[in-house]
């Protein structure tokens, strides 16, 4: 029991050991943190190592720019997540609004007389539409104090029953010449980089920004953290709430807009289980269902992973196709036991 | 908002028979007193006495049932405790009111944040985190999450929060609860810093000797009523804790027990490391015996238990009633007859949302099941701790939450008693508790020694420890530096080793 | 000859019908793949619209197919895609479910869904005696089922008598035909027939028929033919099934030969093939008998 | 108030902002409570009146027996969710349990000799194959620490595969004979109620007993309500979540032993969004997501009531058939609303 450095003052001998506990813990959980992109970094291997084809431009830019739906209704979600809560309509939500948006093209064009301009209007209407759709969502779960899992549940059915009935029981179908006035929206590119990876890389900065920048970003995570104590700092619980969904919604709007031009179609069928996606990648992504935490970064990165895994899985054929789902499975649980320690 | 605080000279209060019901349960029965702006007071009472209640009245987290409070000669009604900052009243809380996902800066400045057009202005917020924390004292990355923090470095950013307020009227619930004295001689500055600009302290501490040092007025409460006040010179300690309580307060500590040196150690620790905290820290302790463990804040005394409890990853042996032993968690350690009472009593102590009964048994509860749990043999489990351990509730069917928080931390110590353990280890056991309480809690403890129960005593409070243990190892830096027994065990010894200021006898 | 690159898109086996597409699907792979050396076929299987959407790109762009049979999803929302993989020069056959711009594809082999509904109804006309009270299940809203629904009805428009009680979703689901059922025994108290436009429903649907001990229910007609419904044709095993309609998943087999064969010589198919859905009963069963087939 | 009833307790957000007097609380407290109740009785009013058939036993004893699937499954899953888990697998692992069992029977049958014995040795291997998931379930999330979320879902996805492998994408269909021996486990009853809601009434009854009445119910509510205060009251925390994902697996199991004989076949369909239905009763009941609170007899009404609304639908065409789904949500959402007082 002998002390050699009788001289140092406790204060500092104390910091400096605290220091580096602190710096251990920080490493393992900013390795941790990492977990994600090695799984990413790891499965790009595998996939390169089964299909040469993999690593080309092409296939990159295609996977990049189908993950762009799921990406930007993730974005939205990693928000909903963060602040505790969690939304099971964003799939069924997605197909109303594309079913509503084709409705409105198809009346709008011949009636406005211009179609672009009906493509346009359409486009606003989805993001519109959206907003509204959180907005019910945000003070039926803020204000009604009903928990989030039975509203989502709840207008899962409903938008989609809505959707059935507006298309009949079959689909809604873009008329022809609008469909390919909007097809660039989806299958046009700008410097060599498709429009929807554009959108999706801007969603997903914005809401970079909007989370780590903004006093709204900030209470969002200190709801999620500790709504109690959020409340006591005067925070203004039920209207981030209420605007949080309203984001999410936004971002299903967008989604949805670049979606349309896509398949040209709505059905009872569209966007059906991406809410499970959504919240898979948000989660992969290094978020905790009971929120507070939560990154866009690891959101994005866990929504590529997410797509990468199919993709390779299509590129290559050395298991029965029966097995496909099994292969996922397998793969999404090994990349969260990769980010264990963070927790 | 900080501009109109500035411009006020200080705030003057006045509370007019202010009246709180929790339902059908009456706390405040009509306080009425008033407060003088730029003085210091102290407000004392029982646990339970209603002091936490009638500052959140004040601070605009409670609205009173009747009565009403006047600033600065107005009446006011605070819907949120919004209203009250914009008045220059902030509240330090007595429980921890901290988002632990957010750093500390972001804590400190939560729903006050700082921008720059529409986004936030980090530095200048890291600036400001820096300022208040350099205030209290604390020396920590603002950027760190609170998360990670220790408890008494959480209660140091409490503090921090409300200074970053710039607070005209500052009321701290028990701050000290859980700072040494060298962190609380350093708040104690702070405080007279305040005094100087102006600033109302209100100081609520069961710490009597705090009370005397740095308050101008005392004034008491009892069972929900103003029952006085004074000057703070001309009243003793002794004076005060009789005002509280309402009746004579005898010897506050029990006699020193003897200990039976023959038996063998109930608890043998040998070169105990937790890597990052503690190192090759030796000690035991026999049946009967109370060895308390002294140190500044972050002198590692948590983490060495926590790593000897399996808690935290540690090395070096650990022997049980002579049996050597490796808990993985605390659930081993339970079963060979070690409980732990936590430091954090909100984060790891008590089930808040939890009825008292359940919160009580959790930890001996193979007793009561028989396979079935058996209510009322819980039930009067509860009403045995009630009477033993001076809890007050106003129903035995109120959650934790509803206890005052001196009255938690009774019901929490009962908890870790009740499975009968041989050794247990007391982090913090009287934090927050009233002087009669205290009393009580000591004569108990020193009771179950007496019965063959091995103690260990984790405080921060040294009077505590000089009259309740047989021996205090005195931990710095993560290293037991010395152990003192009989004539060495007092003051200044121990602050001496603590601080470093003593040589180390090798 | 210049190999043949055959890319296959259907969707996964989520339930019995598309288990036998998967199936022979498979079959044809195995088959064709050892007869001929030059030909190399890639099966890929769907669970929704956007996720075929994706594959047809990845065939198209890394597979390199240059020949391509695909049973959609959805009309609608994969006329796009297919036609995009036409655009990168491959030769398409779409199968089932039409594409809604028909100049996205080189040729088209279907069963026959408006037969898939006419039959029933007038075989359930015919035994009836026209007249007597219907019930029937759909499977999920999809343009298909609208087809078959409709060409249902139509029928029975004509035979005011035969009375159509209701129509619910059962979402070609044995449990979902199941509780359906339940609930329509208990509604209306004379049933003379049950459609069902599968015959995972009616598999449901005669279990909870069986439970309720109803004897007014003469007819549960099926669809699509599946090993199990077919047997009990051969076998006479139970009264009430004695007909069923033929949409044998085997025509996934016939597109994926009939394609292979026709570009391995470079030929191209004739622009529509229909293989006509026709009335199973206990004379011709024996010929949609497929015991290893799963469905 | 006798007795401390933990689980209809409601959790303190705190003491934030303005709170309302306790005995109010409690009153509106033991109304939310009822909430769900009300509402069940609310719809069976609303059933009668617009079907009599609604009330009759015949309907009532169809609607409990096909409730008794996912409501066994729901009591299981109440444990997980007080516990602060979730277990979004229960469907596809229904369906892999009916899988594996009909095949077992299949082959025991003729090899064993003893229909009879193959029929209750696969009954007992429904249960142990539940069990054993469960225990897979419980190490990945309580061990290895990975999310419950992330865990279930891909199993969920290896599940179902499995299935459709062993299937071969069709459906795997139970061998006549022992078909008609196994049948009575469903189509039976006894004292004119049928076997499946028996052992529905058993499953609830032992599952409120062991939540309210032992100390591992205790533990498993104290885990939920705070996971570190639990750990520092010596609870084993690991090995109360393992133990309460083989519980929900084992009632699994226990569902799916009486799901076999209903329609002796499984397919790939079979036990689609179990989850969905089991998590909503769950909730419905009164349990919050975040773990803590959650009563078994709220989960029971909560099953009911769900398929209550599906049966009222059924039996009425006064809207839409693309509609249902959107009745079913208004409903769930306005049972949720009357009971919204509880948080
Ligand atoms: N939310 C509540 N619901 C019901 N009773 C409450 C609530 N909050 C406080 N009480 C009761 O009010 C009384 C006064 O509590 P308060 O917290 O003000 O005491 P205190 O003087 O601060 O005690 P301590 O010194 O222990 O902190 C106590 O009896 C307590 O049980
Ligand atoms: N104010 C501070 N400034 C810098 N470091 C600190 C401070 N407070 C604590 N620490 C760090 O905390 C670590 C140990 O904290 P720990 O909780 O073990 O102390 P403790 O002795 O248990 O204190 P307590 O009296 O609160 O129980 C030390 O390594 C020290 O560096
Ligand atoms: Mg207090
Ligand atoms: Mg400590």
């Amino acid at each position: 029991m002998s002390q050699p450095d009788i001289n140092t003052s406790t204060t500092s001998v104390g910091k400096a050991g605290r220091r580096s506990a602190n710096a251990k813990s920080s490493l393992s959980e900013r390795l941790a943190s990492l977990g994600p992109v090695l799984g990413l970094i790891l499965l790009c291997a595998v996939g390169t190592a089964l299909n040469s084809d993999f690593a080309t431009v092409d296939n990159l830019t295609n996977v990049l720019t189908r993950t762009a739906f799921i990406g930007i209704i993730a974005v939205g979600m990693c928000f909903v997540i963060i602040l505790g809560g969690i939304d099971l309509s964003v799939g069924s939500m997605a197909a109303l609004i594309a079913g509503c948006v084709i409705m409105f093209i198809n009346w709008a064009g011949p009636a406005l007389g211009s179609p672009l301009l009906a493509v346009l209007l359409g486009a606003a209407l989805a993001v519109v539409l959206g907003a509204a759709f959180g907005l019910i969502h945000g003070v039926l779960i803020a204000k009604g104090r009903i928990e989030p899992f039975i509203v989502t549940l709840g207008t899962l059915g409903i938008f989609r029953a809505y959707l059935t009935y507006f298309a009949d029981g079959g689909a809604l179908t873009l008329a022809n010449d609008t469909a390919d006035l909007y097809a660039p929206v989806y299958y046009g590119s700008w410097l060599g980089v498709p429009v929807p990876v554009w959108v999706f890389l801007m969603v997903a900065l914005v809401g970079a920004l909007i989370l780590n920048k903004t006093a709204y970003g900030r209470y969002v995570q200190a709801i999620g953290s500790n709504e109690a104590v959020a409340r006591y700092a005067a925070v203004d619980v039920d209207r981030i709430k209420i605007l949080t969904y309203m984001l999410l919604g936004a971002c299903v709007g967008i989604a949805t807009l670049l979606y349309v031009p896509r398949l040209g179609s709505a059905s009872p069928t569209t966007g059906l289980l991406w809410e499970l996606e959504a919240i898979a990648s948000v989660i992969v992504g290094g978020a905790a269902l009971k929120g507070g935490q939560g990154s866009i970064t690891g959101t994005v990165v866990g929504a590529i992973l997410l797509s990468v895994i199919s993709n390779i899985l299509n590129l290559t054929s050395i298991i029965s196709v029966y097995l496909n789902a099994a292969v996922q499975g397998f793969v999404i649980i090994a990349v969260a036991y990769l980010q264990k320690g963070r927790r | 908002m900080t501009d109109t605080a500035q411009s006020l000279a200080g705030v003057s209060v006045a509370f007019d028979g202010i009246v709180k019901r929790f339902g059908p349960v009456e706390v405040l029965h009509g306080v009425s007193f008033a407060l003088e702006p730029g003085r210091v007071y102290g407000l004392l009472g029982e646990n339970g006495a209603g002091k936490s209640t009638l500052m959140k009245i004040l601070a605009g987290y409670e609205a009173p049932s009747a009565g009403s409070v006047l600033i600065n000669g107005e009446p006011v009604s605070f819907r949120t405790s919004r209203d009250a900052e914009t008045l220059g009243i902030v509240l330090i809380h007595q429980e921890f009111n901290l988002a632990e996902d957010l750093t500390v800066a972001g804590n400190i400045f939560l729903g006050h944040e700082k921008k720059r057009g529409w986004f936030l202005n980090e530095a200048a917020m890291r600036e400001g985190a820096l300022a208040a924390m350099r205030q209290v004292g604390l020396d920590i990355d603002p950027a760190t999450p609170v998360r990670r923090l220790i408890v008494a470095e959480k209660q140091l950013v409490e503090i921090a929060k409300a200074v970053a307020r710039r607070a005209r009227l500052l009321i701290m619930d028990e701050p000290t609860a859980t700072l040494t004295p060298s962190e609380a001689a350093r708040l104690f500055a702070l405080i007279a810093r305040m005094r100087a600009d102006g600033v109302t302290v209100i100081y609520i501490s069961h710490k009597l000797d705090e009370v005397e040092r740095i308050t101008d007025e005392v004034i008491v409460m009892r069972d929900g009523r103003f029952v006085g006040r004074a000057p703070t010179h001309t009243v003793t300690r002794h004076a005060m804790a009789t005002m509280m309580v309402g009746r004579e307060i005898a010897d506050q500590f029990p006699p020193r027990l003897t200990v039976d040196e023959t038996r063998a150690p109930a608890l043998g620790v040998r070169k105990v490391s937790v890597p990052g905290w503690a190192y090759e820290a030796s000690f035991e302790v026999r049946p009967g015996e109370i060895l308390g463990f002294a140190g500044l804040v972050g002198a590692g005394r948590t983490e060495l238990f926590e790593g000897i409890l399996g808690l935290r990853p540690a090395s070096g042996t650990i022997e049980l009633q002579g049996r050597a032993v490796k808990f993985r968690s605390l659930r081993d350690a339970a079963k060979y007859g070690l409980t732990y009472l936590s430091e954090d009593r909100k984060g790891k102590g008590l089930h808040v949302d939890f009825p008292l009964g359940p919160n009580l048994t959790l930890m001996a509860l193979e007793r009561y099941a028989k396979p079935w749990l058996d209510p009322s043999a819980e039930r009067r489990a509860l009403e045995g701790a009630v009477d033993e351990f001076g809890i007050r509730a106003g129903s035995l069917s109120v959650k934790a939450s509803s206890l005052s928080g001196g009255n938690q931390q009774k019901l929490a110590l009962a908890k870790v008693l009740h499975p009968e353990p041989k050794v247990v280890v007391l982090d913090e056991p009287t934090r927050g508790v009233d002087v009669g309480a205290k009393r009580e809690i000591y004569f108990l403890i020193h009771r179950l020694a007496q019965q063959g129960l091995a103690v260990i005593v984790i405080s921060s409070e040294l009077i505590e420890l000089i009259g309740l243990a047989n021996r205090v190892a005195v931990m710095r830096a993560g290293r037991i530096v010395a152990t003192l027994s009989g004539e060495e065990l007092n003051e200044e010894t121990m602050i001496a080793y603590a601080t470093g200021t003593r040589h180390v006898a090798a | 000859a210049e190999t043949v690159n055959l890319g296959v898109s259907i969707p996964a086996a989520t339930h019995s019908f598309m288990g036998g597409i998967n199936y022979w699907a498979n079959q044809a792979k195995k088959n064709l793949e050892a007869q001929h050396k030059d030909l190399k076929i890639t099966i890929r299987t769907a669970a929704n619209a956007t996720e075929q959407a994706n594959q047809l790109q990845d065939l198209s762009t890394v597979n390199k197919i240059n020949a391509l049979v695909v049973f959609p999803f959805e009309s609608a929302a994969l006329t796009k895609p297919v036609a995009n993989v036409k655009a990168k020069g491959a030769y398409v056959t779409v199968v089932d479910r039409g594409l809604t711009d028909t100049s996205a594809q080189d040729a088209y082999v279907a069963g026959d869904n408006t037969a898939f509904g006419r039959i029933p109804a007038e075989y359930i006309v015919k035994k009836l005696n026209g007249k007597g009270n219907v019930v029937a299940l759909r499977g999920i809203p999809t343009t298909l089922d609208n087809e078959r629904m409709d060409a249902f009805t139509a029928v029975l428009k004509a035979h005011p008598d035969v009375k159509l009680l209701d129509a619910k979703y059962g979402n070609w689901n044995r449990d979902d035909a199941f509780k359906v059922t339940q609930d329509f025994l208990t509604r209306f108290k004379e049933i003379d027939a049950f459609w069902a436009a599968d015959d995972d429903m009616a598999f449901g649907a005669m279990r909870a028929i069986n439970q309720a001990g109803r004897k007014d229910i003469k007819l549960i007609f099926g669809g699509a033919g599946a090993k199990d419904m077919v047997k009990v044709i051969l076998d006479g095993s139970d009264p009430r099934i004695e007909a069923n309609v033929s949409y044998s998943p085997k025509f996934i087999y016939d597109a994926i030969k009939l394609t292979a064969e026709a570009r391995l010589k470079g030929e191209k198919l004739p622009p529509t093939t229909i293989i006509p859905s026709v009335l199973i009963d206990k004379g011709n069963a024996k010929d949609f008998y497929y015991p290893d087939s799963p469905f």
